[in-house]
């Protein structure tokens, strides 16, 4: 009767410690991934700002330059032609 | 204390000493990965991140939005593999 | 649209918005008459116009031919002042 209660408690002892073991390792595994998805997710999203902030000031220094090469173009072209005509007067 | 939770608190001491919880917990560990639970779960964490946006998420909420799909994730071979080790160890320790 | 060209719309939505991205404009051109970009450029369409002949020359022509030394001649230290800008601006303006 003794050894069959020993056996009762042992099977018992064994799968409460193994549903423990697995919640401990459970717990620690899903705190150490959700925070190291959450610090990639950081890294990931600081990266793009940093890319996607350089574009926009390249095209902003591209827009600027276009703009401006073409009205200082014009106004020279505008300035020579006037000094020709003057000249040929 | 009962004749059981004294028998109980010897057995824990003596898995601690020897160093067999930290195996167990060494195992599991090793076949989360080997059975793919834990990219399961990384891919499920990003799909939360995803859902509700980073800004609104800390690792409090992820942890518990995770958890309970993180357990039902853990195949039952893992959950067998691992009682059975458990029980191999208190039989070869029939002292215990 | 691509996670890039979100963020990209984002960030131009917001200096507009608060009218930063005209002041950077501004910024630009003044930078770049202080550090003589204006004067260079000037004198590189005038050699342009002086060996080409005035009456070969279009506006569009000249415009292809100093573009690219236009963009070359915008000193460094300008575009990062520039890049400085918008992310202080971003840093204390915007939830991206």
């Amino acid at each position: 009767e003794e050894a069959r209660l020993h056996e009762a408690f042992l099977a018992q002892f064994s799968f409460s410690l193994c549903t423990e073991i697995i919640h401990e390792v459970l717990d620690e595994t899903v705190k150490e991934t959700a925070t190291s998805e959450i610090q990639e997710a950081l890294n990931e999203k600081a990266e793009r700002v940093a890319k996607c902030t350089e574009q926009v000031c390249r095209s902003l220094v591209e827009e600027t330059l276009n703009v401006d090469i073409a009205v200082l173009v014009e106004d020279l072209l505008e300035a020579e032609l006037q000094r020709i005509h003057k000249y040929i007067k | 204390m009962s004749k059981d939770s004294q028998m109980r608190a010897a057995i824990n001491q003596k898995l601690i000493e020897m160093g067999e919880r930290e195996r167990l917990k060494e195992l599991l560990r090793a076949k989360l990965v080997e059975c793919g639970w834990k990219d399961q779960l990384k891919a499920h964490c990003k799909d939360v991140i995803r859902e509700k946006g980073l800004e609104h998420v800390t690792v409090e909420d992820l942890v518990t939005e995770v958890t309970p799909k993180g357990r039902a994730l853990v195949p039952d071979s893992v959950k067998k593999e691992l009682l059975q080790r458990i029980r191999a160890f208190l039989a070869q320790h029939a002292t215990l």
